[in-house]
């Protein structure tokens, strides 16, 4: 190690490295795209790497050679928050600026949290979707990804606790199933939502994998129309399921927009505009400027919501 | 000592040769299954939850019955989840890249690509001479290399492809989903094949005894390479059907299905070190598995519990099976000393 | 002695066929001519090369050099295929059948009899099957698997798939080593008419009241290579032993008198269902035993039991005084037994070990000290009896590099470094060169004049009334006779083993 | 030292040729290479990480090679690892101390391993059917155990997680590679140097002939089996410290060991194979790993090379077996040529 951290001021040249929770798979895709473009703009050298699968242990060996290659910006969404502190504390230890993005790492262990909205929002966001089509009423169940993603269960705690908080909200929560982010599996735990809950309402999917499945099952089957489905969804694949009205209405964010403020937020950590503190500001390029909350958390913007009527402009959300 | 007469063999003889097939334990608690789910649950057997059993089992039907064949010669392919992947992203890039491509033609491309990966293995099996777990084991990592090298964090979703593709899988005809009576059909002409053609009966030799098949004259290695072909077909066939079915095919499709595919013909009663079993049975077996996955959950049983289930069917099954098969040869060892 | 050559081209006809094994020879210089309508027998000692014969004209091994000839057209098979279509049709000497299928099929396998559409018909397979047995008069149920069938119901079913081909070439590898009398005599009869269709048989066997009765001609062969053609009208038993064996029996077994002590082992009453029943035998200090019979008479489960490899339902064994355990074969060594097994390469040697790993085997935990071996008190120990019974290879070559004979050395000698007080030896010869023979013949015999006990199983006659002090006849599965040595001859032997199951014994 | 070599040669050229020192030569290949092409490749940073992230598979690769040796083969390995790391991390939810939850975890470890090996040794059951059937149940059992938590070393006593991450002074070797060396030291004496090991090169090659030589084969095939499941639970106490208890640790790890073991010349027919000969076919893959990706290569061409390397491992000296054969037959026959026969060929 030892090799890293660059001259206070100018960071031109300086290395970054991305290490999302997998590679292949088009969420991941967008967001490394917005990064790179970032990159580019700042005359970063830049990096990506990352496992083929989600499991904590495959991904702590990417961080440590991106450490070891001295990169100066480590950008990274933990599969385990826990997990990857000691490989970040190494790279810190070198001197190198570490970010969270898309999933948060310990807080001690980083210098920013970059979010696509606040978890309160995120779950606030399907919520309102939910209650626009079902109303408040009826029985409902969630489909997340891993049982241990940190950011799914973030918001499904955060839904838990908006529904206990709220008066509209008199819904039953009947169940929460894991479809691992696997098409097969979340599929088939859609079915076997609908088997068990006759008298499901809706479904609230906050992973693109997931609603996008459960799309698929409700799509072939005699529950489309009947069982409403929300959650966070990429356009270009959600829109099928919007034109047949298997679906009314989802959200999701620029999932690019996310790297692309990492990116910039990287510099500004690197130079010494920032050190993560509240209150902290710096300049976004074309998403213009942001101010780091409490705990070094930066939230990129909020929630985009799809609807038949708004999908066609977002098409670039997609590849 | 009385001679009997073979040719007219009683009907209780042949009620107790049908209660000894290997298939039956696996189709009674199949069945079993399927009662008291009902019973408890009886929107298990509705006309919608019927369809999605059927159709749960379709792919995995299709990877074991091609597994059996390869497991009845005495060999094991491991890499059945990578071929499905492959050809299952091959499905969506030529339906999204070549427009109007008819559907016939993909079902066509998605075998011939499984047959020739599958022709790989059988190569290197047969003509190294290299045990088939370790082989598989190796093009297991190697066709995954090749289709996440490929795909990359490409995806193909099921808007991309024709709706009468995807309506395969969901269009019925005489309540069966289209895939599973093509998964059915293809049950059927390999049962035959097996149980019925002097070339089917070959692979039964060789995993009885490939030394006895090589002295008898024949064609071990050709025999195991078409099984590793067959095998690989149905994978590609499989990544075919799952294209149709699932929404996204991309580098990770079908991951790990390769244990299950094998659980599933040892469930089904085909023994792992060949020579006994049939693709029938495998069928039943990959039944069973998929089916108890849905029941667990229409009775909700606490999701956790599913695998572990899972695992304690397939150790029941093994553990039944070797209590008959010890007692057919005890059977078979006094019968003998009575002869004599 | 000249032979009136017949007229035709022999229908099979192999000239200074040679064939080896690595460093083992198998056959230098075979020859050997059959003709329709023929019944020819070849004898010749074990390891002559009479089934490396077989196998060449079955297409399984391909000749190193020599002419292969089927009806005059010179042929080279790569294939037992081959080999069959060419109407050449083989009865190995070790039965080769698929356990999981059924008898029918075993012996269709291949050429099922085909229905409609193409598919096999079952009902007729099994009616020709049927048909089959019922011509050789044996009751064996076409539909059942061939798993668990005995050795002699295994043979049957060879010899049926064999006759059902309707070959022009018939071989016969010893299939008669394990029939009773009434099931020869139905071999037989098959076999004389289909000579008499025009078939040319080989018949192979160690048995010459067979040979001479079955057969119009006997070739001899002696270490892979052809000696003599005779008619069988003008050729005495005399003269075939002399030719085959080419010296005189007294050298090949020298067993020396041995002073008898006292009884080292008692089997009192042991059974296994469907395997042995009722077995008791005794055996004594410097006593060889020769437990004798039909191959799957059951003498080799006998032995096996009594030193714990398989289990017995009923019974007891008593090894110097003291009860053995069943089913412990570690508490039978450290009594002081060893067992030479019959099969070498599956069951006497680790083939991928090295000499001296093979011969320190038995010994591993008495070398080990605190439970750590030393490779080099290994190397010693090995050393000592290798050298003693001349195992010519290196210490640290794999076994599998050894030739036959040695190989068996290497076994006697892991056993004889336990210094046991009772060997038991399962076909201590089969297979071995006559010179190496007659060494492991001498050395089991000074053994016994070292006070140590022998139960000898063996399949050759001559080895048995050679070597033994006493006889004990095994057949299916009892013991029907205990023979001493003055009372021990062929005819007495073969009686106690062979009695036809009706028999009143 | 006397200059024998003449006499000495071949007995010295014998062990250069064994199939362990060319993998040993491979692997000092591979450093050599890598090193040389990667500049920040030999530096103690490296020997921390990689050996770290090796210790899993180093440990577990032990077992596995004295099993894969007696003819068997444990599937379960890695579910194993999920169900004691699973262990550890509920009891820690529950509120126990870090020590207590370790020697639960090593007895549920223990009891895993041990119904592997009653169910192959005394049922008389093929390993391959029975570890797929307990690979799919000791992980849904860690499923039912830890669920949807991830309890990580965070919430364990500082001491053990420094412990886990402490090296030996400046080398970078992390201080629980004592432990693997340790341990790798106690399955090397037990394989080459005690009757027990010996006994289970015999009961590879053939049941039978350890039978008769006395190796108590199903006790034997038993205590393996639970020495496997004790290994996987140390492995699921060090992941628990390294990494996070989680319902998916260690997933799917059971194919890299297997390859691993392979790989480092351990027949799958059983046997035949060294632990030394495994230990350097999983440093040779971790090493070309790190390599590769400290040069950002990405994970599809590893597990292309992975997979490869494990086919020609096992291709390879087959072929060089044909072809000597083919060479020998080739000289036999110039000595005394086949007559030219070549008549129906096929029928
Ligand atoms: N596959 C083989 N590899 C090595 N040596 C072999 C092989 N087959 C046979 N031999 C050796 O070749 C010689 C001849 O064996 P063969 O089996 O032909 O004898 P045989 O005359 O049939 O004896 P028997 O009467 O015992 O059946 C023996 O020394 C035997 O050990
Ligand atoms: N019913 C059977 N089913 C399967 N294999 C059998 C059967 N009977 C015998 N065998 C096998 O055939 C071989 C010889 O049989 P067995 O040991 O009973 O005869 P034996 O009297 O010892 O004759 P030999 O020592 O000459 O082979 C043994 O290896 C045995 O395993
Ligand atoms: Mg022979
Ligand atoms: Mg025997």
């Amino acid at each position: 190690g030892g090799e890293a951290g660059g001259g206070e001021g100018s960071s031109e040249g300086a290395s970054i490295s991305f290490i999302p929770k997998n590679l292949n798979n088009p969420y991941i895709t967008l967001e490394l795209s917005g990064a790179k473009e970032a990159a580019e703009e700042l005359g970063f050298t830049y990096a990506e790497a990352a496992p083929l699968d989600a499991g904590a242990d495959s991904q702590i060996p990417f961080i440590q050679t991106e450490v070891q290659n001295g990169t100066q910006i480590l950008a990274v969404s933990p599969n385990d928050p826990d997990a990857v502190c000691p490989a970040l504390e190494d790279a810190r230890a070198g001197g190198a600026k570490i970010i969270t993005f898309d999933s948060d790492s310990a807080v001690e262990c980083r210098d920013l949290f970059i979010n696509q909205t606040s978890v309160e929002g995120v779950a606030a966001g399907q919520l309102e979707q939910l209650f626009d089509q079902i109303g408040g009423t009826g029985e409902i169940a969630i489909l997340s990804a891993t049982a241990a993603a940190p950011n799914q269960n973030a918001w499904i705690e955060a839904m838990i606790q908006q529904i206990e908080e709220s008066d509209e909200y008199e819904w039953d929560l009947v169940a929460t199933v894991y479809g691992d982010d696997d098409d097969t599996k979340s599929f088939q735990e859609a079915q076997g939502l609908l088997q068990s809950y006759p008298d499901l309402a809706g479904i609230i999917s906050p992973t693109t994998v997931g609603i996008a499945a459960t799309a698929r099952y409700l799509s072939t089957s005699e529950y489309k129309g009947q069982v409403a489905l929300v959650g966070l969804g990429l356009p270009g694949q959600m829109k099928e399921y919007l034109d047949d009205g298997t679906v009314q209405a989802f959200a999701l964010w620029d999932p690019s927009e996310v790297g692309y403020l990492t990116a910039y937020a990287g510099k500004a950590l690197l130079e010494g505009t920032i050190t993560g503190a509240e209150g902290d500001t710096f300049d976004a390029g074309k998403l213009g400027s942001y101010t780091v909350g409490p705990d070094g958390l930066v939230i990129v913007g909020e929630l985009l919501k799809f609807t038949p009527e708004n999908i066609d402009e977002y098409d670039y959300i997609s590849f | 000592m009385t001679l009997v007469d073979h040719r007219t063999r009683s009907l209780r003889d042949r009620a107790i040769s049908l209660l000894r097939l290997r298939e039956v334990p696996v189709s009674v608690a199949l069945i079993a299954l399927v009662v008291v789910t009902a019973l408890l649950n009886p929107r298990f057997l509705t006309a919608q939850s019927t369809k999605d059993l059927l159709l749960n089992a379709t792919i995995v039907m299709i990877l074991a019955t091609g597994q059996a064949i390869v497991i009845i010669t005495r060999n094991v392919d491991l890499s059945v989840g990578s071929i499905l992947g492959i050809s299952g992203f091959m499905t969506g890039t030529l339906f999204a890249t070549v427009p109007g491509i008819p559907i016939p033609v993909v079902f066509i491309i998605g075998v011939l690509l499984g047959s020739a990966l599958g022709a790989l293995n059988g190569l290197l099996v047969t003509v190294a001479g290299v045990p088939a777990l370790v082989i598989t084991l190796g093009t297991l990592y190697i066709y995954r290399g090749i289709n996440n090298a490929w795909a990359g964090g490409r995806e193909y979703f099921s808007g991309d492809r024709p709706r009468a593709f995807g309506d395969l899988s969901v269009d019925t005809v005489l309540g069966f989903p289209i895939i599973t009576l093509i998964a059915l059909l293809v049950l059927l002409a390999l049962a035959v094949v097996l149980a019925g053609t002097r070339f089917g009966r070959d692979f039964y030799a060789i995993g009885s005894d490939p030394d006895a098949a090589k002295l008898f004259g024949i064609r071990v290695r050709s025999r195991v390479f078409s099984a590793f072909v067959i095998n690989g077909a149905l994978a590609g066939l499989g990544g075919v059907l799952y294209a149709s079915r699932f929404s996204s095919v991309g580098a990770t499709t079908g991951t790990g299905i390769e244990l299950d595919v094998v659980a599933a013909a040892v469930v089904g009663g085909v023994a792992i070190f060949g020579g006994s079993g049939t693709v029938v049975g495998a069928a039943i077996g990959a039944l069973l598995l998929t089916t108890i996955t849905s029941s667990l959950a229409a009775l909700r049983v606490d999701k956790f519990w599913q695998q572990a289930v899972v695992g304690m069917l397939i150790l029941a099954a093994i553990i039944i099976d070797r209590i008959a098969a010890l007692r057919t040869a005890r059977r078979l060892r006094v019968s003998e000393a009575r002869d004599a | 002695m000249s032979i009136t050559t017949p007229t035709a081209a022999p229908a099979l006809e192999l000239i200074d066929v040679a064939k080896s094994f690595g460093a083992v020879v198998a056959l230098s210089s075979a020859d050997l001519a059959l003709h329709s309508g023929s019944i020819h027998a070849l004898v010749g000692e074990n390891g002559a090369g009479k089934s490396t014969l077989v196998k060449i004209i079955a297409g399984l091994y391909r000749r190193d050099s020599g002419v292969y000839r089927l009806d005059g057209a010179e042929v080279d098979f790569s294939s037992t295929a081959q080999a069959k279509s060419a109407g050449v049709a083989v009865i190995y000497q070790e039965p080769t059948l698929f356990p999981d299928l059924t008898v029918a099929e075993n012996i269709f396998m291949g050429r099922q009899p085909r229905g409609r559409l193409g598919l096999i018909d079952r009902a007729a397979m099994r009616a020709a099957a049927s048909e089959l047995f019922a011509r050789l008069g044996v009751p064996i149920d076409p539909d059942r698997i061939a798993e668990g069938l005995s050795i002699a119901d295994q043979q049957i079913i060879e010899i049926a798939k064999a006759i059902s081909m309707d070959a022009r070439v018939l071989v016969m590898d010893e299939p008669t080593a394990a029939l009773s009398g009434v099931e020869v005599e139905r071999l037989f009869a098959v076999a004389r008419s289909l000579r008499d269709g025009g078939a040319a048989i080989l018949f192979i066997s160690h048995r010459f009241d067979e040979v001479f009765d079955l057969c119009d001609r006997i070739t001899v062969m002696r270490d892979g290579r052809y000696i003599q053609t005779h008619s069988t009208s003008e050729v005495t038993i005399d003269q075939i032993v002399k030719e085959m064996v080419g010296r005189s029996i007294e050298a090949l077994f020298p067993k020396v008198d041995a002073p008898i002590g006292d009884v080292v082992l008692s089997v009192e009453g042991l059974s296994r269902q469907g395997v042995f029943r009722d077995v008791s035998f005794e055996v004594r200090a410097g006593e060889i035993v020769g437990l004798s019979g039909l191959v799957g008479a059951g003498r080799t489960e006998i032995v096996r039991a009594v030193f714990g490899i398989d289990a017995y339902d009923t019974g007891a064994v008593e090894f110097l005084g003291r009860p053995l355990p069943a089913r412990n074969p570690m508490a039978a060594i450290r009594a002081g037994m060893g067992f030479v097994p019959e099969d070498r390469r599956k069951q006497g040697l680790v083939m991928d070990l090295s000499v001296a790993r093979n011969a320190s085997l038995t010994l591993r935990h008495r070398l080990a000290r605190f439970g750590i071996l030393s490779a080099a008190r290994e190397r010693t120990a090995a050393a000592d009896w290798t050298r003693t019974l001349q195992v010519k290879g290196a210490l640290e070559a794999e076994v599998s590099t050894l030739s036959g004979g040695n190989q068996q050395k290497v076994v006697l000698a892991k056993w004889l470094a336990t210094e046991p007080k009772l060997l038991i030896v399962d076909e201590p010869t089969r297979g071995i060169d006559v010179g190496t023979k007659a060494e492991v013949h001498r050395l089991l015999s000074e053994l016994a004049g070292r006070g140590i006990a022998i139960i000898m199983v063996s399949s050759e006659l001559p080895e048995v009334l050679g070597m033994s002090d006493r006889v004990i006849v095994v057949r299916e599965g009892a013991i029907t006779a205990q023979l001493d040595r003055a009372d021990a001859t062929p005819e007495t032997i073969m009686h106690a083993a062979t009695a036809s199951r009706e028999g009143a014994r | 030292m006397p200059e024998s070599t003449a006499a000495r040669r071949p007995a010295w050229v014998a062990r250069l040729l064994t199939r362990d020192a060319a993998l040993i030569a491979v692997l000092v290949l591979v450093l050599v290479l890598a090193s040389a092409a990667l500049p920040r490749f030999a530096s103690p940073v490296t020997v921390g990480y990689l050996l770290l992230n090796a210790v899993p598979v180093l440990l577990l690769a032990l077992p596995m090679t004295l099993i894969i040796i007696t003819g068997e083969i444990d599937l379960s390995v890695a579910s194993t690892v999920g169900i004691t790391t699973a262990t550890i991390g509920s009891l820690n939810l529950a509120g126990w101390e870090f020590l207590p939850a370790v020697l639960v975890a090593l007895l549920v470890g223990v009891i895993a391993g041990a119904v592997n090996g009653a169910l192959i040794a005394f049922v008389g059951l093929p390993s391959l059917a029975v570890t797929i059937g307990t690979l799919a149940l000791y992980r849904g059992l860690t499923l039912v155990l830890i669920g949807d938590n991830s309890v990580s070393s965070s919430q364990y006593p500082e001491g053990f997680t420094s412990l886990i991450n402490a090296k030996v002074g400046a080398t970078g070797i992390p201080i629980v590679m004592g432990f693997v060396i340790l341990a790798a030291a106690v399955f090397i004496i037990v394989l080459h140097a005690t009757p027990f090991g010996r006994g289970l090169y015999a009961l590879g090659f053939s049941k039978e002939a350890a039978t008769f030589v006395g190796v108590h084969v199903p006790w034997a095939k038993f205590w393996l089996f639970t020495a496997s499941g004790l290994v996987a639970a140390f492995v699921g106490v060090f992941w628990s410290t390294y990494y996070s208890a989680r319902s998916d640790s260690a997933n799917g790890l059971e194919l890299t060991v297997i390859a691993a073991v392979l790989l480092g010349g351990v027949s799958i027919f059983g046997g035949r194979g060294t632990v030394i000969g495994a230990l350097t076919g999983v440093l040779i893959i971790s090493n070309i790993n790190y390599a590769l990706r400290l040069q950002r290569v990405p994970d599809v061409v590893l597990i292309i090379i992975t997979g490869s390397l494990l086919i020609v491992s096992v291709v390879g000296p087959s072929v060089v077996d044909a072809a000597r054969r083919r060479i020998q037959r080739a000289r036999r026959h110039r000595t005394r040529p086949l007559a030219e026969a070549r008549g129906i060929d096929g029928a």
